[in-house]
């Protein structure tokens, strides 16, 4: 974990409603795993005392880049950074996903909305290659198809609308290819999105009995596991336990996490 | 008493660097920034970042007898200047907290201040009690903002006699030098003050965080699982700089003020008020490295004008 | 008690356009947004921007029973999130003002209300006297954050037996609705505001600026010439919520709230929390729209919400 | 006095420490009178709850500038406005200078620093020419001389240190051109700069029995005449007491000013 100056390298829209901004920052780029996160200040928000927290997309040599959704004044904010600005970092954050997938299993990922940067830096970075399933509202919320499909990937969507992909939920098209693929393959899952589509793919693991690797997402303080205001109630080794989402997380195996409602 | 520690001395030694190492009611601090009670954590979770010998004292996050779980989620959230808490002081307990971490703050050439708390009266003595006796901690900070659950859950921090009794409970259990930490929602902050200085307070530490709270106004529910919460940062600056005024002006003991520092200017104003040293909170999560830059503000502002010792600026204020 | 004036009929004439109009304490409000004393002056002061009719009441600046200096300048200084102000209660007393800016605010269709205060009890009972037979006076707010001379000077509004007082003075000497408004620095603001209801008054308002200070670290003086003074504006909102929280849970009458709104989002969330009307002060400086702007944005709110009437959102919390 | 959206139409440097910066703003602009000012709202300031006020230096049809010095955090922030943005104003605000002088009265305008500009507006709008004395710390700080000349108006120059004009205060050309003119010349002064500044060129109007219109500046709240943050204590006739500089001045005569120090 660095706190490094970044500069913006670039910062362009992708499709209408998400934007990705490469940043140059040699040190964090250099120890980022997929899974882990960055914690960016927003100066310019003058009375804002939090960073925000977003996942690492991709990392080309000394550049790192974030793919975001703007949804309020922060990333409202971030919108007007311009080629040449700096910005404070502190990253890489959080425990990644597991890389390595045991010969025979096939890795699936599930993501929706800007889940799937995480999971497109996995992607990249695995030596296997397997199936992804895309879930989001309207076909602007699935992003990164085609780039997942160039590194050999099958992918499966599914939109709220049927606007793109199948109509209905990401689990429409996964429990549908599970059925046909049940004996065949052993699954090992990756899933980034919200905790309604996190819980539904760690629950058709348990059953299986295979293992899925969720990224969740808590609103933060510090990000380094100070605060413990991202805790989340979670089963390690058999006893019941709060975990901090930004240290021992983001990433957790579906069977250590103790979903509340 | 606080003094400057041989300021010739080290004045000569780094070319007319000014000496910022203060003896802080038996404590000697290297210099008289700290960072605050639950915003760093037990000192580990920053250390890739800040390097924990510059410091001058690192206060954890509070402790309890027994491992405490704290509020559910939302715990935070962020408001204009500032930030709304309700962590419910979630700690693993004076064991888990002394096997787990002390081992690692001992490695550390920096002070120690484990801030403490309790429901009860008894739980805060048994607390203090404990760490009378462990190795490398050096200071107790007191933390009064805690519902008294056989008083009906009101904070023993409001009231003048919970106040006194804590104070004097916690004395009688330990002989390291205790700070109790002022609530600052009160209408007199010097007469607690006071009390706490009769019962034996070494130093007080002001101000905590300020009930608060945010409210959804689409869903209508407050945006804190817990309610309300306690507003820190920017936004209480100016009014943590009151009460510390308030407090140093009828208190012998040192004073340690903590609200909304960002920089050595919010540093500054509180050590001219009366502080003789601070704490930086909230702005650890904004820019991890606050600390150190006030530190290095702190010499910059002694050096223009031409003082030898941060001492020299406690309660300069001129009205 | 606060009700929803024929929500149904001008629910019918204005294509389903929600009423904001109220019955507050027997003030017939257009809307519950008013503009906050010492923040709009006496009327004139913004009319040119404002149509003052648009407004739910006008509480003019704190009147004393002879004209009032204030303090010397400087008077405010700006801190994050907020403003600290030490005007020192600067005004033309009671028949100044009544001479001076009462025929003007007849000439309009709005609820005025005169904030009211005194250095001795007598003052407050001698302003309240005058104000009830002032013709176009709809209702007087009372301030009890000011120094109570004869007990040394400490604030009438802290301590629970001079606020009953001063209530009870007032409430003996006038017919007209009378709104004690709270000083925030006390620790349970309940029992404050239950002491005014049982002497008499109609509403309870709250919150008035709070404590605080601001030194110059280059001079090392206070940048106000008063040394301290009231700190208002955002930063105060989320402290402000939590208060109104705790008083309406306490209290039968109703509540004004403020204290930081500076869109319709912060009075709504004042009024879910318990608030039956809202009053808008610093925001004033920052854009002299606002007031407007919150009332547009209460009624488009409680369209989005489809409720019929802004009394159906007072203290709808979901806890 | 009005509420008005105001498009910048240019902002540019004059010299290196102070910036022009050109509205577009036709209410205010049809009504402003010298000595007058905007109340100008920062809003990208995000934290900042007051507006900040300048006086109107210049007025060309729609179009209404200021002309600024950068001394802390909202004028810092103001430099970044670009062509095209728009900046909430209230304005005009106060009173300003008489602008008739009697025949045979000499109008002696006395700035400092920025308070040219306001004498600018007021020369541009005077039927009589005159004579103007400028003084400042350095050379940067003498802003318009060229501008003065073009008008017609005779300039004489001062700087604290010698690095334009005569080395030392305002006051040294001043009161040369006063023992040289005494007896030809009824000057009625106008000034606007550092209370010092004020205090001074009063104090010779009131001993040489002329008239002196002075420019006051203060710390504002609300800048409409609400709040009394930015009284003076004053005489009006015969009568001490406190005047509000943003409604009752900021131009007041010299008489009229009761310092304080
Ligand atoms: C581990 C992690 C990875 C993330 N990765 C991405 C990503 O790759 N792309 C992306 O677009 N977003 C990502 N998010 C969500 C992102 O942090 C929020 O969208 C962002 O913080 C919103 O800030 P705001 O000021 O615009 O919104 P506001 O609602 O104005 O923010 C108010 C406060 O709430 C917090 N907040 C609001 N929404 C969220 C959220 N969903 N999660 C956490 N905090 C939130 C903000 O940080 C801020 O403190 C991630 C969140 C986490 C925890
Ligand atoms: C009637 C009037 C006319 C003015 N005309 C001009 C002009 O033409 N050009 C110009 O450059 N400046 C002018 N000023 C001064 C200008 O208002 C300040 O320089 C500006 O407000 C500084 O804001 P800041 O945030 O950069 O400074 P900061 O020091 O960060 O501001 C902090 C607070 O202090 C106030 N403040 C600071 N300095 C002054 C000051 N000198 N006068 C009043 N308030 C101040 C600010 O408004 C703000 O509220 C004028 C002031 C007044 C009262
Ligand atoms: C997330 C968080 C957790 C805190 N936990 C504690 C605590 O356990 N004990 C305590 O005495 N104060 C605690 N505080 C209060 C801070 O120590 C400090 O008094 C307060 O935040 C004001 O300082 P600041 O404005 O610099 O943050 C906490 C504050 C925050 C923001
Ligand atoms: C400049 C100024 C003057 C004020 N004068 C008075 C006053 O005379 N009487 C009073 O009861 N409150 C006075 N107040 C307090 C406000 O009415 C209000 O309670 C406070 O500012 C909090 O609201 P806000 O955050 O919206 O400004 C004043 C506030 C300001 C900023
Ligand atoms: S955000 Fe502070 S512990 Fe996770
Ligand atoms: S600035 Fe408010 S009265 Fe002048």
């Amino acid at each position: 974990m660095r706190i490094e100056k970044g500069t913006v390298a670039s910062h362009e829209l992708m499709g209408t409603e998400y934007r990705v901004l490469r940043l140059t920052l040699p040190e964090v780029a250099a120890t980022a795993q997929p899974g882990q996160f960055i914690h960016l200040r927003i100066a310019s928000l003058h009375d804002a005392v939090l960073r925000r927290p977003f996942s690492i997309y991709k990392v080309e040599g000394q550049e790192l880049s974030i793919l975001y959704k703007t949804i309020g004044r922060g990333t409202a904010t971030m919108q007007s950074l311009k080629v040449g600005d700096t910005v404070s970092i502190v990253g890489p954050l959080g425990n990644g996903f597991p890389l390595t997938v045991d010969s025979g299993a096939t890795p699936v990922l599930v993501g929706g909305g800007y889940g799937v940067a995480p999971l497109y830096f996995l992607a990249r970075r695995m030596a296997q290659r397997g199936i992804l399933f895309i879930g989001g509202a309207k076909a602007v919320d699935i992003l990164l198809a085609d780039d997942f499909n160039k590194l050999g990937w099958n992918v499966r969507i599914a939109t709220d609308d049927g606007s793109l992909g199948e109509k209905g939920l990401v689990t429409t098209p996964l429990d549908a290819w599970l059925i046909t693929e049940t004996g065949k393959v052993i699954p090992k899952f990756y899933a980034c999105g919200p905790n309604g589509m996190l819980k539904a793919v760690g629950d058709r693991a348990i059953k299986g009995n295979w293992k899925a690797w969720l990224s969740l997402d808590r609103h933060m303080g510090c990000g380094v596991g100070a605060c413990l205001a991202c805790v989340q109630k979670v089963r390690l080794n058999g006893q019941n336990t709060v975990a901090r989402v930004c240290k021992d997380g983001p990433v957790f195996e579906s069977r250590d996490v103790i979903w509340e409602d | 008493m606080v003094q400057c520690l041989n300021p010739v001395m080290s004045f000569g030694k780094t070319k007319m660097k000014p000496t910022l190492a203060i003896d802080l009611a038996g404590l000697k601090l290297k210099n008289p920034v700290m960072v605050a009670s639950g915003t760093f954590g037990y000192g580990p979770e920053y250390a890739d970042l800040v390097d924990l010998n510059k410091l001058g004292a690192i206060v954890v996050k509070g402790i309890s007898l027994e491992p405490w779980g704290g509020n559910r989620t939302p715990r935070i959230v962020e408001v204009p200047a500032g930030l709304i808490n309700a962590i419910g002081l979630q700690n693993p307990g004076t064991r888990g907290f002394t096997e787990k971490y002390m081992p690692f703050l001992r490695k550390f050439d920096v002070s120690v201040i484990v801030n403490i708390w309790g429901k009860t009266l008894e739980e805060y003595a048994e607390v203090a009690a404990w760490f009378d006796t462990v190795e490398g901690v050096h200071a107790l900070e007191v933390n009064i903002s805690c519902p008294n659950i056989k008083a009906g859950g009101s904070s023993f921090g409001t009231h003048l006699d919970s106040t006194a009794r804590v104070v004097a409970a916690v004395r009688a259990r330990t002989k390291l030098p205790i700070i109790p930490k002022l609530a600052p929602n009160v209408s007199d902050i010097g007469a607690f003050a006071k009390v706490c200085e009769n019962n034996g307070a070494d130093a007080i530490s002001l101000i905590n965080s300020f009930p608060a709270m945010a409210i959804d106004i689409e869903t209508r529910k407050p945006i804190l699982a817990n309610v309300s919460g306690g507003l820190s940062g920017p936004a209480i600056h100016p009014i943590a700089v009151k009460l510390v005024y308030e407090v140093a002006k009828v208190v012998q003991i040192p004073v340690i003020a903590i609200g909304g520092i960002t920089s050595a200017r919010e540093a500054i104003e509180f050590i001219i008020a009366g502080a003789s040293a601070v704490a930086v909170g909230t702005a650890n999560f904004t820019d991890p490295l606050t600390s150190l830059q006030v530190i290095e503000g702190i010499s910059d502002y002694l050096v223009r004008h031409k003082m030898k010792c941060v001492q020299d600026l406690v309660r300069s204020i001129k009205t």
